[in-house]
């Protein structure tokens, strides 16, 4: 059923645009991410500010930004602060709505490990760190996840929890205080996954076109739940795809 | 912050106080010295509002008429003074003697009320301060608490977060979106807007967003976190606006004359409160000529450069 | 021994001039302090800066402020900051070397009281409150008081004890860990007193021209401990004169 | 901070780091992705300073040259990366395989080292923040700890104050007392500038007083807290600054590559540290036309007005 061809990514970016609807405020790292939340300014949500760690609210890139430090994204945006005041103004006081987030591992409930592989004193490789996610991770008010799925990726344990999701499931995360509501959605390169249940596990939500249900649970480390009923989640449209390659990301950097 | 998407959030300052402040608020005015929205506070007299919870650091001269108005029934403050002048009469008589009526004060001291705007702004659960430690204050206001530096360095105070329902402030200019930029005294006027659960900004000049984005680093506020936009030139008068107009100082000492009495304060509010529709009017009946008089000479901050970086 | 004569007032705008001599900074209010400071800068302090609570570093009005929040301490200053970040980065982080004070009320120790005449739930006169002067007396490294000797002011006990100084003397206010070294001198009309005793008790230390240390004690409300040698104040030099009148206050409104 | 009252503190940066860059020291050398002063950091490599504790949020290319070199026993940090591009290999090398020589790792999220700088520049013995709770973070890093809200909502985390023996940090211009004015990304610069014990900072221009205090707001770091002004354009590159010149991506990509091999490293640091006198001589081999191209076409902030109030 393509009508067009298009690309892993060009789907994830499509899928990561269009659950951003009517969203006001987004945070946002560099990639992917940063050319769905683009898109979306184009096509879901009109109103959507981009907040980015460095201390930008607000950016309009004149380019697609080199880092999330990127001057382009001082120039030109609303609002430019320390990144004391961007953590505890925007941040911790609960003004970012969805935070977007990957990681090196992600486990069932939606914790993220970008930390270590291996022992932490004594890793096998070691990872970036925490950045802001953990923060991001406790305090945004959803979270939405952006990763390929791999089976070394969605792991039944990880070797590391730095960013705080579901935690061991149910009301455990609230049971600790964390002020935001946690992962909601996982944007993967062959799925969508949430956690809409009691347990607050992942969930086998809709396929993309072409992929089967067993295509995903290869790829995924324990058994994976399925949602009541699986839909399938339509192709990007000619329109999604010229914003994406006119628009948003004209160079192909992250196609 | 419900409107916090609207585009346009231009109001009358008429229907910002008739939709955002209300019986039994907890409201602040805010702004050090400078930057005082007196045309907030007059509107919120003629309103009739009642028993509101007043918070700011220093209540200042529009404090001593709301209060003597009969328009608040508490008051959270940290330095009770009219500025470079003397007392504020209104107020001490409803401390001292009850009139019009009785007045709760809950006290801090500057440092302690910026640290509870603070915290209410990052949603923290106190803000730690070196400071009351030795003094009465903390037997006065058991809300300041001593707790132990789990580092093990001694004790430390810690102040609660602060709230308010509604946080009015004022500025040079803003655009239709409510993104504010201010320059001169800081203040508190970030850590209350942020802390606030509705913002009204009360500007001298309305911008385009354009020029907002011409300057990231001079945006104070989002409009993000604003419900209303007021634009009302010399809305801070007989306070100052930096770079705009003077303090109106002759105000200020007429003032600590006038209000040693209760009647001369009410008569006084009946001339240039009840007795006029706005702050149009004021300004209106003050006459242009009296503004121009404090108007500085200008003095223009260099450029900078932030590069087209594409 | 008057060559020239000057007020009560030019002569306390003179000493507490020269006793910033060589400080770098020092944290003023409006009024005789402000005059104090900028005659300082002319004479023994050249390299002082004022520091405002109201947020502002190293101002140079161009004319007598009418309050510490006046516009003309922010043209032209060196930094003008958040309130917040003036009383944790300059104040709190130990930055103020002279703080000047005042106060309705003080006692043996250098304690102020700015708060209430009477009982604090039921005053006979409300005063201002603290403002900044709590953490000003707790965090500033030496404290000088300026205040007219007046017996009702120099009280053997405070009402209410709004800003700590050597509460009850010796080791009191180390033992209870406050960082700044407290109350230094009390620059008076007639006299100045300082606390260089190991009770940290004010006492006589120099008496202004003309003046019997009698005078002194019939405006202090407790038995005034003496200094071992007693000094005398040099009445104003003609320089000191030339320039309040002519330099730091030409309107003479605090003469 | 014996330096204050200096009234030109113009040092070279040779000077700068002999005088206050010593072995086992605590050194800061901060900006985020932008204004990351790759030219103290290589003279702190030919000064061949060592057993440093080097702190940083994102160490970025400067510490993995300067761990490469073996400069530093310790790193304080709170993301470990090549910002947009990819890891560091220099870091992991010293942390997976002990190369050049053993590297002790204490880690942060980003609040959480923002936090330490903020309770040291404010002489708080913590800061709290919403974060850590539920993470193995808490298990990694002892200093991180847990607390009871005294108002009882429950858990906070905390973290110490973090006081380096030197913070070095660039920006765009500063008057020869070291008054400094910095727009862009304001990072955590002014919160490490007043943690640390000693200050150096580095410029793009040397601008008289007098351009300081045209624009107050601006001066981000005062004269008060610093102790040497270097004056070294292009001192950020490979990084940018803001307005100035963008970031050297070239750089970073090829840094990614060559990274990869010790040996290679080592070559490297022969060719543009070691081997040239200073920075000046690292902007020659260079070529001017090199940073001519990272220019950004101008773009600038309009003026406001502060008013001569007299």
């Amino acid at each position: 059923m393509r009508e067009v061809a298009y690309s892993d990514s060009e789907m994830m970016i499509a899928v990561a645009a269009r659950v951003l609807k009517g969203a006001r405020t987004v945070f946002v790292g560099v990639g992917l991410p940063n050319i769905a939340c683009n898109l979306a300014r184009h096509t879901v949500a009109p109103d959507l500010e981009l907040i980015y760690e460095s201390g930008v609210y607000g950016a309009r890139p004149e380019r697609l930004p080199l880092s999330i430090g990127d001057p382009t994204l001082v120039s030109g945006a609303v609002s430019v602060v320390s990144m004391a005041d961007l953590f505890g103004l925007y941040l911790q006081r609960g003004l970012v709505e969805i935070a977007l987030l990957g990681g090196a591992q992600i486990d069932r409930y939606g914790n993220l490990n970008t930390t270590v592989i291996g022992d932490y004193s004594k890793p096998k490789t070691r990872l970036p760190g925490s950045g802001g996610a953990c923060e991001i991770a406790i305090n945004a008010q959803r979270t939405f996840m952006i990763m390929r799925l791999k089976r070394r990726a969605f792991v039944d344990k990880l070797d590391f929890l730095t960013s705080p999701g579901h935690l061991t499931g149910g009301d455990s995360r609230a049971r600790l205080g964390l002020p935001g509501g946690g992962p909601a959605l996982v944007i993967t390169d062959k799925a969508i996954l949430t956690f809409d249940n009691p347990q607050r596990e992942m969930q086998l939500s809709d396929l993309y076109p072409g992929v089967q249900a067993k295509d995903v649970q290869a790829e995924v480390g324990w058994p994976l739940r399925l949602a009541v009923t699986i839909g399938e989640t339509a192709a990007p449209t000619t329109e999604e795809l010229r914003l994406i390659r006119d628009e948003v990301d004209p160079q192909g950097m992250y196609r | 912050m419900n409107n916090s998407a609207k585009a346009n959030k231009l109001v009358s300052m008429q229907d910002a106080i008739a939709t955002y402040v209300s019986d039994n608020f907890s409201v602040a005015i805010e702004g050090f010295t400078g930057f005082i929205c007196f045309a907030a506070g007059h509107e919120i007299i003629r309103q009739r509002r009642r028993n509101l919870t007043l918070i700011r650091m220093t209540p200042d001269l529009i404090y001593d008429q709301m209060i003597a108005a009969g328009t608040a029934s508490k008051l959270i403050f940290s330095y009770m003074g009219n500025p470079g002048v003397g007392s504020l009469y209104c107020i001490r008589r409803a401390v001292e003697k009850a009139i019009p009526c009785p007045l709760e004060l809950e006290e801090y001291s500057h440092y302690g009320l910026v640290g509870r705007y603070a915290a209410g702004a990052s949603r923290l659960p106190f803000f730690a301060l070196r400071s009351y430690i030795g003094s009465d204050m903390l037997a006065a206001n058991p809300l300041i608490k001593l707790i132990d530096d789990p580092y093990g360095t001694g004790k430390i105070a810690v102040v609660p977060p602060l709230n308010p329902d509604v946080a009015i402030l004022h500025a040079q200019r803003a655009d239709a979106k409510g993104n504010t930029q201010l320059w001169g005294l800081l203040g508190m006027q970030k850590e209350i807007a942020f802390a606030a659960k509705h913002v009204i900004v009360v500007i001298e000049e309305l911008v385009d967003e354009s020029m907002i984005r011409a300057d990231p680093n001079r945006t104070l506020i989002p409009g993000l976190i604003v419900d209303a936009v007021v634009h009302e030139p010399y809305g801070a008068h007989p306070s100052y606006v930096q770079g705009y107009y003077d303090r109106d100082n002759e105000s200020y000492l007429a003032w600590d004359k006038l209000s040693q009495d209760h009647a001369a304060v009410l008569a006084w509010l009946d001339e240039w409160v009840y007795g006029l529709e706005n702050h149009a009017a004021y300004v209106r009946k003050h006459g242009q000529a009296h503004f121009d008089k404090l108007k500085p000479e200008p003095l223009l901050a260099p450029s900078v450069d932030y590069g087209r970086h594409r």
